[in-house]
């Protein structure tokens, strides 16, 4: 866990921030400039804050007032820098082993190799990073922040500029590190995807400031509804993996089952779920022959709407945000209590591992 | 001619001892004035730098006076050896470091302040503690710059006369280099030898180029964003 | 003293004198066994250092009356008398020498002429000793070309670059690019390269010794003066 | 319009490509190392081929076989390096003004003060690169290029660390640049989103080959079908904007007509809309009482699938193409010649300015 | 002391046009040296890096036999000024540049050495030549480093003495400078005449590196990733 209220102060900028970050994987989110990478750096110690405390798993690493400030090699931190940091001088291998040859014997949980291989930089090991493509050498920032075995890791926007393949890989094999070692991950994100996908908690700062601390849902959820960038809402939902045929997959989430596309995942396996309030259509009456593989039925239990936009919450046994339009309001007669049925395909629905 | 090889074996000495002092202390002193702020950091600067703006005669007067009896590195030699260092090959490598340092620590002062330190606070976040991080990534990221200093540093100290003559002498066989050498066949009238020993000046700086070259191709940067494929 | 050898005197000489010198050194080593060191430079420079600086030193070989003046009550003779190696001044050019034939005749050469600098070379004092009794120094004060030592004052006219020169007269015989165009033979102090050994040294004992050995034996006397030198003595 | 036919060999990689861009925005995109950059150096002149030729609107700039190779700076292109590449000596007003100053007077058509301004750059303009966040230095480099008004523009991933809203603008600025300058562009990418929202054309590097060249939509279908790394289709359509009412806008498609989340256009304007082929639903029958502010009737024209996704084409007057399961295929009976319904909501479509 | 104030004057004088004539000259070098591949290219190291590995005094000789009647230089300057530059300030310019050609090349060789290619290339691609872009991008982030190569430059030519004596003489009012008179007093005895124009160079030198320094702080690249908000 890290606690933090850190106080930077630069021209024209301050950044004023006070919160913590809890053991899973918390998403930093924010438009450009908003403070994201400066308060990692204030965190992993590469910037020394003007004010403020910060603890990491209850030692204090910075404080103004004691005046302590831990040097940044003792604070065991991994950090993937949004411009890389690698080191010009040494190949691939020697950037991706310089932090893991520091830490004992016993305490190295990943090896180098491993993760080169996972990433895909096995052929690569004997080039200098001037000699890398732009997500070459990002993959390889990151494999050198993982190598350390730290024991919490940043990520500034490590996906950046990958494909959408090595993006799902990656944040796969990032969920799976952080399960098996119980890393806290802070991850500092613009896709709305990776961070849904990834992260249990999300912060959004803006200029400076905290705007919000919440479960990514529904803080993407409050930052849509402010009027944000944030374009749509995703329900985010627990499940478990049921039958698979007949390439559908079956997600128990409570209660309830639905359809997904075909998940490589055993039966029982924990996921996590994801569907757009905007990809949800809303029936007033029992629907026939449809394409969409999911028709469920519920009753309304709240609705509000913002600059345009509607949202309802439909319980169906679990609770799902759907947006529509007010004049699809106004014209199916929704009101609160009143049932309703949801409509979906499977194929908009993402399915997750559980963190 | 056989003392000819005793004589270049004699300045190699001083000049290897005299790096030898100048590439710890100068890196030292360059890594101060350039990445640490604090209170006499200009007359840290001008003292390195003084034996370059003086003339080595005057240098070798200094060092003379200094070395002596009356001076404070005289009376601790003498404490220590019984007798002051001045006229011995010692004070000759004292005399060649001193008036290579400058250039010694302007070299490496360059180089040093070229390295990025984001890849610095990066190694120190990747756990490396702040020796480490100056010998693996600061020092290999100098290394062209300093490896010209002391190129600079050891062929300037090879070709050191001035303050050197003042205050080592020009004893044959004991503080006698190659530049007081030709010094004396030029005052003899022995132009030919004196030329002969010139050319070995020349043969010395130019192996000291040379490996100096060799060691600037395996720099850990060599080729990059140069060598390869012809960017321009 | 610096000398790490006990009873190895250390003279301080002309560096002039380096190969005269060391081969009267071999003669010594050879027939006495005993070695003597020697440091050279220029004259004044090492009456300078021997003076002002306390350097470690048995005896010195010196020309000209600037570095006994600096050395003053520090040197003393050695008893048997001192040993002079005498030389005198010549004026050189290169090989078309114009009309100049005496001292004199610089005056209306109107063309460089490198001497020593008075002040740095001893040479220098001598040949501006010449220059004053000839009369013509303030004449041709402009023309003069003030040079570090002898050396340098031969290589100016070596090289073309002073069209005059005067230097000692050991000098312009080792040079084959220079005609020596008339010798000066008096109107300066005699240029006497005069060894001494020095009050209170630690070695000066061994440092008479030698310069009694090199005052005596023939053999040396031969090396100094097929090198253009005329040994002379004087009494104590 | 670039026609090109470049080798460049490197130990381990081989980039052998030729085809041609044209005059409107060319997405490029492919794996991370698949020679994006590498192709777009060689346009630019950053890099020398290693053989082939290149020829920019006519002029052969670069030719192995006549020994021409133009210097960059006679090229006239306009290129947003990857990783910036900003001048760190010099401030973000004269990093955007370097090359702007080099050209004549009259040439200028965009200013640097109000290239700065749109890009929210105004108030940095005398902070040094290194003083700047991620996504800042990024807008920076995009400023710079622009302000050069070139002949050519190659964009290499310049909104990777941008957020949401500042992308979205930054792409339309970019769309209106294009058309109001016709400069033709080259933008390497690997969001889906954003090729879609502003190629005319799409190009699919692998392994430094040519795989694809079509329309981005095309290209993306091709892509999806071949199992690749691309996760869904979008059916992309040229439309006209109709009424604006009751958070609604009606978009003109051909011979029909379709309504989408309010747009602050005016009637008559030229758009172009996306909408995803997993967000239609398909309905045997005419439904009613549903959210969904969009049902269409047509007749299917194609069925075809591939690894469980099943594509049908359904004209409406349009064509449309909408992914399905196969249960719901052989549920609703769905073949060739059939007619349907096409469900979709008001917010799965997109609408962009058209290009 | 009215003769000292026009010693140091001369000698700014030397310093200054040997400083004008090295930084170019150096500049063109490093350029050739760091960014060329070319036939020869050992050769003009060697060449640019003797005078650094002979002792002055054998490079005063050296050129004194240039400027000569033999010489190239010689010959080109009879046909032109009717006489030799010998002994003349123009020749202690010339061997105050000489001597200090080669550490303002080793410092320029380091610094352009040390930009990164890719902002070369990208000014190129925003349409600057390859002048301007040596010009506006290469000249200034090297800058660090030719600064350094110009004081190192400017502060040696200051204090050279052993090549100047030999080729310009020491002539008071036409080519005595700082360096010579030194020698001179101290050669007279005239010990506190000698440590006055000592200090006379200390102060000079000490006002050039206040002015490198001032230089340095006003440099494009300074506090970059170091001064700002105590980054470490
Ligand atoms: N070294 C610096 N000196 C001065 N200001 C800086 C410095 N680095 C960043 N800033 C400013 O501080 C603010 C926050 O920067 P930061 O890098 O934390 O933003 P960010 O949220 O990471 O943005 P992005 O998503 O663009 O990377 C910005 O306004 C930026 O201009
Ligand atoms: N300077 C270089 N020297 C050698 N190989 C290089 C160099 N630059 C890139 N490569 C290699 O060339 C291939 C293509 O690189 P390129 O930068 O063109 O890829 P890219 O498609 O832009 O990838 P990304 O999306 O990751 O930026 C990669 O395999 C890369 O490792
Ligand atoms: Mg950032
Ligand atoms: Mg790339």
């Amino acid at each position: 866990m890290i606690t933090f209220d850190v106080r930077l102060e630069r021209p024209g900028f301050l950044l004023d921030v006070i919160g913590e970050f809890g053991d899973g994987i918390t998403a930093v989110f924010g438009p450009s400039g908003a403070g994201k990478s400066s308060l990692l750096n204030c965190i992993a110690g590469s910037i020394k804050p003007s004010g403020g405390e910060i603890q990491i798993n209850g030692t204090t690493v910075y404080s103004e007032e004691n005046k302590v400030s831990i040097s940044p090699e003792k604070r065991c931190i991994g950090t993937v820098y949004q411009d890389g940091a690698l080191f010009p001088h040494l190949d691939v291998r020697r950037n991706i082993e310089f932090g893991w040859r520091l830490i004992p014997k016993n305490e190295r949980r990943l090896d180098p190799l491993e993760l080169a291989e996972f990433l895909g930089l096995t052929e690569l090991l004997d080039r200098k990073p001037d000699e890398l493509s732009g997500g070459e050498r990002q993959r390889v920032a990151i494999a050198r922040a993982l190598a350390t075995s730290p024991d919490l890791l940043l990520l500034d926007e490590p996906l950046a500029s990958l494909d959408i393949a090595r993006r799902g890989s990656i944040l796969n094999y990032l969920k799976r590190v952080h399960s098996e070692f119980s890393i806290p991950m802070i991850y500092v994100s613009h896709s709305i995807t990776e961070v849904v996908s990834i992260a249990s908690d999300a912060m959004l700062l803006r200029d400076g400031r905290l705007e919000g601390f919440d479960r990514p849902s529904a803080l993407l959820l409050g930052a849509a509804v402010a009027g944000g960038d944030i374009d749509s809402f995703e329900n985010i939902l627990d499940g478990v993996v049921g039958e698979s045929a007949d390439h559908l997959t079956t997600v128990r989430i409570g209660s309830i089952e639905i359809s997904t596309r075909h998940q490589n995942k055993n039966s029982g396996e924990n996921v996590v779920v994801s569907l757009g309030a905007n990809q949800i259509i809303l029936a007033a009456e029992q629907p026939t022959n449809l394409s969409a593989r999911n028709i469920l039925k519920g009753t309304v239990s709240e609705v509000w709407s913002n600059q345009g936009k509607v949202f309802t919450e439909v319980d169906v046994g679990e609770k799902f945000i759907v947006e529509l339009t007010e004049s699809a309001l106004n014209e199916l007669g929704i009101a609160v209590n009143n049932d309703v049925f949801l409509i979906f395909k499977s194929s908009s629905v993402d399915v997750f591992d559980a963190r | 001619m056989n003392s000819d090889i005793s004589i270049v074996a004699l300045s190699l000495q001083i000049a290897l001892f005299a790096t030898a002092v100048t590439l710890p202390l100068g890196m030292l002193v360059a890594w101060l004035l350039v990445r640490k702020q604090f209170r006499g950091k200009f007359v840290l600067d001008v003292v390195v730098s003084l034996p370059l703006a003086l003339p080595p005669v005057v240098v070798g007067y200094a060092l003379l006076w200094m070395v002596g009896t009356n001076g404070w590195i005289g009376q601790a030699s003498e404490s220590v050896f019984g007798s002051t260092l001045a006229f011995t090959w010692i004070a000759a490598a004292l005399a060649a470091a001193i008036v290579s340092l400058p250039l010694v620590v302007r070299s490496f002062g360059a180089a040093l302040a070229g390295v990025d330190p984001r890849l610095e606070i990066a190694a120190r976040g990747l756990g490396a503690g702040s020796v480490r991080t100056f010998l693996t990534i600061t020092l290999p990221l100098a290394y062209r710059g300093v490896i010209a200093g002391v190129l600079l540093g050891f062929v300037r100290a090879l070709s050191e006369f001035g303050a050197t003559i003042v205050v080592a002498g020009n004893i044959p066989g004991r503080t006698q280099t190659v530049p007081s050498a030709i010094f004396t066949r030029i005052s003899a009238g022995d132009t030919d030898a004196a030329w002969r020993l010139a050319l070995v000046s020349v043969v010395l700086g130019v192996i000291a180029l040379a490996i100096h070259n060799w060691l600037l191709k395996r720099s850990p940067l060599s080729g990059v964003g140069r060598s390869n494929e012809g960017r321009r | 003293g610096g000398n790490a050898d006990k009873d190895v005197p250390l003279i301080f000489a002309a560096a002039s004198l380096a190969d005269v010198l060391a081969e009267s050194a071999e003669i010594y080593e050879k027939e006495t066994g005993k070695r003597v060191e020697f440091n050279f430079g220029g004259s004044i420079t090492l009456a300078n250092q021997i003076a002002k600086l306390d350097a470690p030193v048995d005896g010195v070989f010196f020309v000209g009356e600037l570095p006994e003046l600096l050395l003053g009550d520090l040197v003393v003779t050695v008893p048997n008398g001192r040993i002079g190696l005498v030389n005198t001044l010549v004026v050189i050019a290169k090989e078309n020498a114009g009309n100049v034939r005496t001292v004199e005749d610089l005056a209306g050469s109107d063309s460089r002429i490198a001497i020593g600098d008075p002040v740095l070379a001893p040479v220098g004092r001598f040949a501006k000793q010449a220059l004053e009794s000839a009369s013509v120094w303030d004449e041709i004060k402009n023309d003069l070309i003030f040079t570090a030592d002898v050396r340098a004052a031969l290589a100016a006219v070596e090289t073309g670059n002073s069209t005059y020169g005067i230097v000692y007269r050991t000098d312009a015989m080792g040079s084959d690019s220079v005609s020596i165009v008339s010798e000066i033979y008096d109107g300066y102090s005699p240029v006497v390269y005069a060894g001494r050994t020095l009050a209170d040294a630690r070695n000066a004992l061994a440092a008479k010794n030698y310069f009694d050995f090199i005052s005596e034996s023939k053999d040396v006397q031969n090396v100094f003066e097929s090198a253009g030198f005329t040994v002379g003595f004087s009494g104590p």
